[in-house]
């Protein structure tokens, strides 16, 4: 590895934040295709019958029939379509998720490298920036399609997603109110050295709000009205078939997979577990407590994947009223009213 | 607290409190109008008869007033009215004149209400201007009275092109009016003095006269802008359309009083305060009058209707009055000021008598009258005396004014005295003993049958007044010239200062000749 | 060529001239209201090079108000032009010749 | 731009010290990318010569604000960024869009331009540019070779929440009266 | 931090909130009563305010320097305090016509006058942007309330779109005076604008932002929008855009130009000279052909602004001693206060259920109530500038103050000829307005109109400060004259 020092500081920086994205960038697709396969298992289950279990030991190839199936489909674009906008919307859609992959702390440190692609300060505030152009994917696929179906569903989810964002941010405001900082990593330390010190514990209501308003950024059940089938037969993908299709069926679980991401940085200490030490960042020689940090993140993160999917197959869907109600009329204020309640209480101890 | 304060408030407090009198009782509304001017009148004759005995402050200025409150102190805007010879005479004649058109105000019948709160806001206005020592109340009462004027001419005037001439004669006089305030404005700032106040101004000036430079900028704006407010030729083209529109008394008012404010202001301002300018501006200003002497009287002679003619005519008279002041000397301009008390009542008189034939007949058309002095007598008769007093006639206030006016100018302008006398004397004649003719003589159509005289002596009591004092100034001039005289001296003084070198030997009048001037006024008692 | 305060002077000139020939050009009301969000993130963009330029806080801190009163405006905006919408159906302003002289 | 050399080189503002460095540094390089983008889509928002369709206009915004975020981190205000893109891309734009097709202006596709209009605008555009970068070549800015202020979020912060207090209350009623006024303009039928 | 300098602002702020709040449990047909209450409210603060009753009489700066409470302010904040109590007794009357919301229409004033008052006390570039953009976008609002009306709602657009212009052009403008200076502040600013008096481009970024205020006093060439946002708008908005908007126009104008770059506003003079006079003609020709009595108002809007920018002529040509025009403005625009919110209060009134406000609408309106005719016609003549009422008064301030600086620069001169010039002009059109009012006959069955007790009040008090100031303006000329000081050298 000397030629590797001898480098200077930026190529070095080069080649391992190339080394951190593909690292990133592989692991969310291997979490996207499997998450497809628990979805069908555990709905499965939970509907007590078997799943895919014909490809591979328990189906678990399943998702790579999948990819094969979406590729060798006919890609079929509708006469009606507008197309440059039909194109676009499909690829629109995996990019968010994965621009926010990049700003969360996935484990602490492999030797010297945080185990981060990006640091940024306002790490938080870049990530809502960037899940906030999730909409455009959706939107333009509705308009894209130019039927009637896509259409609503493409307004109905803009209306969504702008609404959520809100209290989501709202609920997060809390947060850092508690933090004092915008950088992941350091929320992550903030919750170091105790489960109590999991904002989830300091922070109930914030979770809560976030982990709806979660569900309603990724249009899952409870919340999938854009591409509710009973309603508008399903949505802005009406008129999608094949890879395009599959396209936006993968930034579905992208999304779920970084929003669990978030949600685990945010609210289940990151990569700390209170227990044997490993809740302090790892030493530059402690690799193998850097690959468990790392392993402890996924842990949290597939369980929150694992909720997600568990909540779509228990609950039924909301009305789009009741949606917009919940949001506006009972999260916003709540969220307000949290950040007034935090606002006070931080105060008092500063003053005390 | 003098009579002059009386004048000045009575009318424009009157004039409020109608505005609360329900506007069913009209009678209310006359009755108080004729007291108010009647009562007005009383005390302008009051300040005239006592005026001699009365004692003069510091300026000259007697009756002198201030009425608290009203304006800026700050910037020496102050309400204080005062009178000496010059305007004493013209006062008097507003208030008179003010009296005679409330009591032609009958021919008024639909909106009384309005019309006698703008008839006695306008009386105030123009009497306050002509007693104001302050030159932004000068200013400032003189529009006030203008407003009124063009509300009465829109709203109860008469004929076909009466909107035209309501637009006409309001966006005329409001550019001279605010030329004019944009000379007085420039005046008060180059004179230094922080004051408007005129006595002030005129002794500051007399010491530090303006720089010729700020001179010659400001004069012609006064004396156009005064000019137009007066309808000197060529601005002339506003009056006789105006008065042929307006409500009789409306005319009366404006041709016989406010018109005069801008002869005034010349007279009071712009010749003293600024003599460098009047020196070279007059001149120009004598072969102007001619415009208004002999055009103006020409073109009064091809008029079909009464009200045009003598709308011409009284155009043509305030060339007299601009003959006098280009003079510059003490008998010009005191010819002038006699002239312009004298026309303030002949105006009044014959725009009066044509009011009153307008009413009965209904129309002014001349080739359509004709006779009516049969049926017609008192008014017919008034009618021509007035024709007389227009034409200059002895015996009227008019010839004294004007032979003064002659005499002064004979020196100075000689050429423009002769022509003068060819148009006013010779003009004026021929139109108006032709209009006497056509209206009064000669056959008196079927239509016409059932005219009827002034009735009662409160409708021929305007007429009546008129003439006599037409009369009595024709008679006694020197009641007027004895106190203008004085004052006009001052001014005159003021308005030659290279007199004292000598260096007009040739053009100006010596002093000797101005007692030719009080001569001339003896001459014609 | 080193690029400095000027260079990013030029590209937010250049970006207002943009917006303003937008707004002058262009006859739909929403793209003229984009056209007009270009000007402000013009001016925004030399309030922040001046400020990095100049070590001088303030300039962002006008930036932060700007945006969200641009943000303000642009909602209050486009709720009055789907309104006039709903009305005149037509978002072009040649159409609206209701008060023509 | 040339006649006011005498003056306006000490400033040195394109008379171009540099040209003959060669290895521009990551940073210039990126400027130039990211101030390129701007324009470009700066350009296709106002004047797409392939459509007319205001989605088209409303998506390069969208990239116009994107780059600009880019140019904002290179002058080191990551705060401003953030915001830039959470505002404008997330929330600004995303409304356009939304009252775009809420509209649905499928109908108003090619008017004819004006000529006259179209030369006009030009011209004053083109003179308000001039005029601009003529000033700008003649007159001194004053400024650092390179961003020295870090932009972060503690420092404007801090900032926002002292001096500039009150202002930032301000907005603060007008995002309230913003508010009102939407519900006012747009909601179905008010009692 | 001295917060007790702007209890005003919070007072008129929470005002607001509280109507807002109000109006959820007001049951629909007693929401006149908020009207009253809102008008009530701001008199009480005006009648503290005047009285200097405890935190109000003090003066000083707060946040920095940001905020400054001067004479300059004081008299701003009665100013607009007083408009928007008549704007809102005049907006009760127009109830009727709007048809949802009115509680709303109320407290959307109530923060519009929040945003002038700030305005009024701006002493920085950022505080100038967020006031003058609370009174913009709540007037959006505001002009386009009548959404069941097409031309409110046009109006409302073309008020957007030209107001997002203008803030886009201060917004740069600020950003260039900001980037050459390094200041926001106006009292800093001030320490070093004078080294900057040939930076062209901090020239430039001053000229934009000037232009940017040009929108807001509605000057030519940015008056493009006044004559049909005051056409389109409904009354009381129109009124309050005449007033309101203007004035704190003016007021930013004043800090900008006299506050902020005091040494190098002399350069700007033969500009102001120009502007004004173009605006001035433009406003009064345009306003000769109009029939719609809303537009004939708006473009004599422009008109006025023309004269106004007289005054800054004047200042800005003046060295030392700024009050003399100073105060003519303020003067001037208190007398437009009065005669211009009496204009539209009758106009409410007579038009309340005509659709378009034509001037024909005013057609025998002394027979149908003597008091409005009466009104109109002061109005009208007030706005013309003839004696004795308010508007001569200030016209001859102005022009005083002008041909005062004639000397140092003869362009003041020629204005002064201009501003003659349009006063002639208007005259025919304000005597078309009281032609119409006495002597077009009017609808023969026309009823009386029913004037309430508030808005006759009202209606009196525009009365008696149009004569007040007419006749004895002496206390006003001193008041104003104090206010100025501030801005003097």
């Amino acid at each position: 590895m000397t030629w590797f020092d001898h480098l200077s500081p930026l190529p070095q920086f080069l080649i391992f934040s190339a080394l951190k994205i593909l690292g990133v960038f592989s692991v969310l697709m291997f979490i996207v295709a499997y998450a497809v396969w628990v979805e069908r298992k555990v709905s499965a289950a939970i509907q007590d019958r078997l799943g895919p279990n014909r490809f591979g030991p328990f189906g678990l190839l399943q998702p790579i029939a999948d990819a094969v199936k979406s590729f060798l489909k006919e890609d079929f674009t509708p006469a009606h379509v507008r197309k440059v906008y039909y194109w676009l919307a499909p690829a629109i859609v995996m990019i968010p998720s994965i621009l926010v992959a990049a700003v969360i702390p996935f484990g602490s440190y492999l030797g010297r490298q945080k185990m981060v692609i990006a640091d940024l300060d306002v790490g938080i505030l870049y990530t809502f920036g960037i899940v906030s152009l999730g909409v455009y994917g959706i939107v333009l696929a509705g308009y894209a399609a130019n039927s009637k179906y896509p259409f609503l569903g493409g307004i109905r989810s803009s209306a969504q997603l702008i609404s959520y964002e809100i209290a989501m941010g709202l609920s997060v405001v809390a947060v850092f109110l508690l933090v004092g900082d915008l950088n992941l990593s350091r929320v992550v330390l903030f919750q170091s050295g105790g489960f109590t010190h999991w904002i989830i514990f300091k922070q109930p209501v914030a979770f809560v709000i976030f982990l709806v308003a979660i569900f309603a950024e990724t249009n899952r059940t409870p919340f999938d009205l854009p591409e509710a089938e009973q309603e508008l037969a399903g949505g802005y993908n009406v008129e999608y078939s094949s890879m395009k299709f599959a396209l936006f069926f993968m930034g579905e679980y992208a999304n779920m997979a970084v929003a669990a991401a978030m949600m685990a940085t945010l609210f289940l200490g990151g990569w700390t577990l209170p227990i044997a030490g490993l809740d302090q960042p790892a030493a530059p020689g402690q690799i193998g407590v850097g690959l468990l940090h790392i392993a402890i993140f996924l842990a949290k993160m597939l369980w929150v994947v694992f909720m997600m999917i568990w909540v779509r197959w228990m609950w039924p869907r909301f009305r789009y009223d009741q949606l917009m109600d919940l949001g506006w009329r009972r999260f916003i204020p709540l969220a307000l009213a949290n950040i007034v309640v935090t606002a006070a209480v931080l105060w008092m101890r500063a003053g005390s | 607290m003098t009579a002059l304060t009386y004048i000045f408030v009575l009318p424009l407090l009157a004039a409020v409190a109608l505005a609360f009198v329900p506007r069913a009782y009209s009678v209310v509304m006359r009755g108080v109008a004729v007291g108010v001017t009647f009562v007005m009148m009383l005390l302008a004759i009051l300040v005239f008869i006592r005026f001699n005995g009365a004692e003069a402050d510091a300026s000259g200025f007697k009756f002198v007033t201030t009425i608290p409150g009203l304006g800026a102190s700050s910037l020496g805007i102050v309400c204080k009215l005062g009178v000496d010879g010059i305007n004493v005479g013209l006062v008097l004649m507003g208030a008179i004149v003010a009296f005679a058109a409330a009591c032609c105000s009958r021919e008024i019948r639909d909106r009384e209400k309005e019309f006698y709160i703008l008839l006695l806001v306008m009386t105030g206005g123009i009497l306050g201007a002509f007693a104001s020592l302050n030159l932004f109340f000068f200013y400032f009462l003189h529009e006030l009275a203008l407003v009124p004027t063009f509300l009465m001419i829109g709203v109860w005037g008469r004929g076909e092109r009466k909107n035209y001439a309501t637009f006409q004669i309001t966006l005329y006089l409001s550019i001279g009016a605010l030329v004019a305030l944009v000379g007085l404005i420039a005046l008060y700032l180059q004179s230094g003095a922080q004051t408007f106040d005129i006595p002030e101004l005129t002794e500051r000036l007399r010491e530090n006269p303006l720089s010729a430079g700020a001179q010659r900028f400001i004069f012609p704006l006064l004396l156009f802008g005064f000019g137009i407010l007066v309808s000197l030729w060529p601005f002339h083209t506003w009056a006789p359309m105006g008065y042929a529109s307006a409500p009789t008394p409306a005319a009366m008012l404006h041709a016989g009083v406010l018109k005069k404010f801008g002869l005034y202001g010349l007279i009071r301002i712009a010749l003293p305060l600024m003599p460098g300018a009047a020196q070279r501006w007059m001149p120009i200003l004598a072969w102007l009058c001619l415009g208004n002497l002999v055009y103006c009287g020409w073109v009064a002679m091809r008029q079909k209707d009464f009200n045009w003619l003598i709308g011409y005519s009284s155009v043509a008279h305030m060339g007299f009055v601009f003959l006098g002041i280009a003079t510059l000397t003490l008998v010009g301009v005191t010819g002038a000021v006699v002239v312009m008390v004298a026309h303030g009542f002949l105006a009044a008189l014959t725009f009066g008598l044509s009011g009153y034939l307008y009413e009965q007949t209904g129309t002014l058309e001349m080739s359509e009258l004709g006779g009516l002095l049969r049926k017609l007598p008192f008014i017919g008769a008034a009618l021509v005396m007035a024709a007389f007093a227009g034409c200059g006639v002895p015996g009227f206030a008019n010839f004294a004014g004007e032979v003064t006016v002659f005499f002064g100018a004979w020196n100075v302008f000689r050429p423009v005295t002769v022509l003068a006398c060819w148009g006013a004397l010779m003009i004026g004649a021929v139109y108006m003993l032709r209009a006497v003719r056509t209206m009064l003589h000669g056959e008196l159509p079927e239509k016409w049958a059932n005219v009827t005289d002034a009735p009662h002596l409160w409708r021929k009591a305007p007429f009546i007044l008129l003439l006599a004092a037409l009369m009595l100034f024709g008679c006694f001039p020197r009641l007027l010239t004895d106190k203008i005289s004085p004052s006009a001296g001052v001014i005159v003084q003021m308005a030659n200062p290279v007199l004292e070198g000598n260096l007009r030997a040739e053009a100006a009048p010596a002093p000797p000749k101005s007692a030719l001037a009080q001569g001339g006024g003896e001459a014609v008692q | 060529m080193h690029v400095g305060l000027e260079h990013y002077l030029a590209v937010s000139a250049l970006l207002f001239a943009l917006g303003l020939f937008g707004v002058l050009v262009r006859r739909n009301l929403l793209v003229i209201y984009m056209s007009l969000e270009l000007m402000l993130n013009a001016a925004n963009l030399a309030l922040v090079s001046f400020s990095s330029y100049k070590n001088n806080p303030d300039g962002q801190v006008l930036v932060f108000f700007i945006i969200s009163v641009a943000a303000a405006e642009v909602a209050v905006g486009l709720a009055l032009i789907v309104a006039l919408y709903r009305k005149r159906k037509t978002t072009h302003v040649e159409d609206l010749t209701t008060m023509k002289l | 731009m040339e006649e006011e050399g005498g003056r306006g080189r000490g400033a040195g503002k394109f008379s171009g010290q540099n040209l003959k460095q060669r290895n521009m540094p990551p940073t210039d390089i990126l400027f130039y990318v990211f101030a390129a983008l701007t324009l470009l889509c700066g350009v296709l928002v106002v004047a797409n010569p392939f459509s007319r369709n205001p989605v088209t206009s409303a998506m390069f915004l969208v990239l116009t604000v994107a780059s600009m975020a880019g140019l904002f981190v290179l002058l080191r205000a990551f705060f401003l960024a953030a915001i830039q893109i959470l505002v404008y891309a997330g929330a600004v734009i995303v409304l356009f869009l939304f009252v775009i097709m809420l509209l649905d202006l499928r109908a108003e596709e090619r008017r004819k331009v004006k000529r006259f209009g179209l030369v006009g605008a030009l011209l004053s555009v083109g003179a308000i540019t001039a005029i601009f970068f003529k000033c700008l070549s003649s007159s001194a800015l004053g400024a650092d070779p390179s961003p020295t202020m870090e932009g972060g979020t503690i420092a404007l912060g801090k900032l926002l929440f002292t001096r500039y207090l009150l202002p930032f209350e301000i907005v603060s009623v007008l995002l309230l009266v913003a508010m009102v006024g939407v519900v006012l303009l747009s909601k179905k039928d008010l009692k | 931090m001295n917060l007790s300098l702007i209890s005003l602002e919070i007072c008129v702020v929470a005002l607001g909130m509280a109507l807002l709040l109000a109006d959820l449990w007001l049951p629909p047909g007693r929401k006149r009563l908020l009207g009253y209450a809102a008008a009530a409210g701001l008199g009480l603060l005006l009648v503290a305010n005047l009285g200097g009753f405890g935190v109000f009489g003090s003066t000083g700066t707060a946040f920095g320097g940001m905020f400054v409470q001067d004479g300059l302010a004081i008299f701003f904040k009665r100013f607009f305090l007083l408009a928007a109590i008549l704007v809102l007794l005049m907006a009760i009357e127009f109830s009727d016509r709007i048809s949802a919301g009115i509680a709303e229409y109320y407290s959307l004033i109530v923060f519009a006058l929040a945003g002038m008052l700030f305005a009024a006390s701006a002493n920085d570039f950022a505080l100038l942007f967020v006031s003058l953009e609370l009174i913009t976008v709540t007037f959006y609002v505001l002009t386009s309330f009548q959404r069941a009306r097409l031309v409110s709602l046009e109006a409302g657009v073309k008020y957007l779109v030209i107001g997002a212009l203008s803030t886009a052009f201060t917004v740069f403008g600020i950003a260039l005076v900001y980037g050459i200076s390094g200041r926001l502040n106006f009292g800093e600013l001030a320490g070093v604008a004078g080294q900057f008096g040939d930076n062209k481009i901090f020239l430039f970024g001053l000229l934009l932002v000037l232009t940017g205020l040009g929108f807001k006093i509605v000057a030519f060439p940015f008056q493009i929008w006044a004559p049909d946002v005051y056409q389109g708008a409904p009354t009381p908005t129109a009124a309050f855009l005449a007033i309101g908007s203007k004035a704190a126009g003016f007021v930013l104008l004043l800090r900008v130009l006299f506050t902020a770059v005091p040494d190098i506003t002399a350069q700007w003079t033969n500009l102001l000279i120009v502007f004004s006079a173009v605006t001035i003609l433009y406003g009064n020709l345009c306003a000769i052909p109009q029939r719609n009595v809303k537009r004939l108002l708006g473009y004599s809007s422009v008109a006025h602004a023309g004269y106004l920018l007289l005054g800054v002529a004047a200042m800005s040509t003046a060295g030392q001693d700024r009050s003399a025009g100073g105060s003519a403005m303020l003067f001037y625009l208190s007398g437009y206060l009065f005669t211009v919110l009496a204009a539209f209060t009758v106009i409410t009134l007579v038009m309340r259920h005509l659709e378009s406000e034509d001037i024909s609408g005013l057609a025998g309106l002394n027979q149908r109530s003597p008091l409005l005719a009466a009104t109109m016609t002061l109005a009208m003549v007030s706005l013309a500038g003839i004696p004795p009422l308010a508007g001569f008064f200030g016209k001859f301030l102005l022009l005083k103050a002008l041909i005062e600086q004639g000397a140092a620069n003869p362009g003041c001169y020629c204005l002064a000829f201009t501003a003659v010039a349009g006063i002639v002009i208007s005259l025919y059109y304000y005597f078309g307005v009281i032609r119409a009012i006495y002597w077009s006959p009017g609808p023969a069955a026309a009823p009386p109109i029913a004037v309430s007790r508030p808005i006759r009040i009202s209606i009196y008090v525009c009365i008696a400060g149009m004569f007040y100031l007419g006749l004895f303006p002496g206390v006003m000329v001193t008041v104003t004259t104090e206010a100025v000081k501030a801005l003097n050298r």
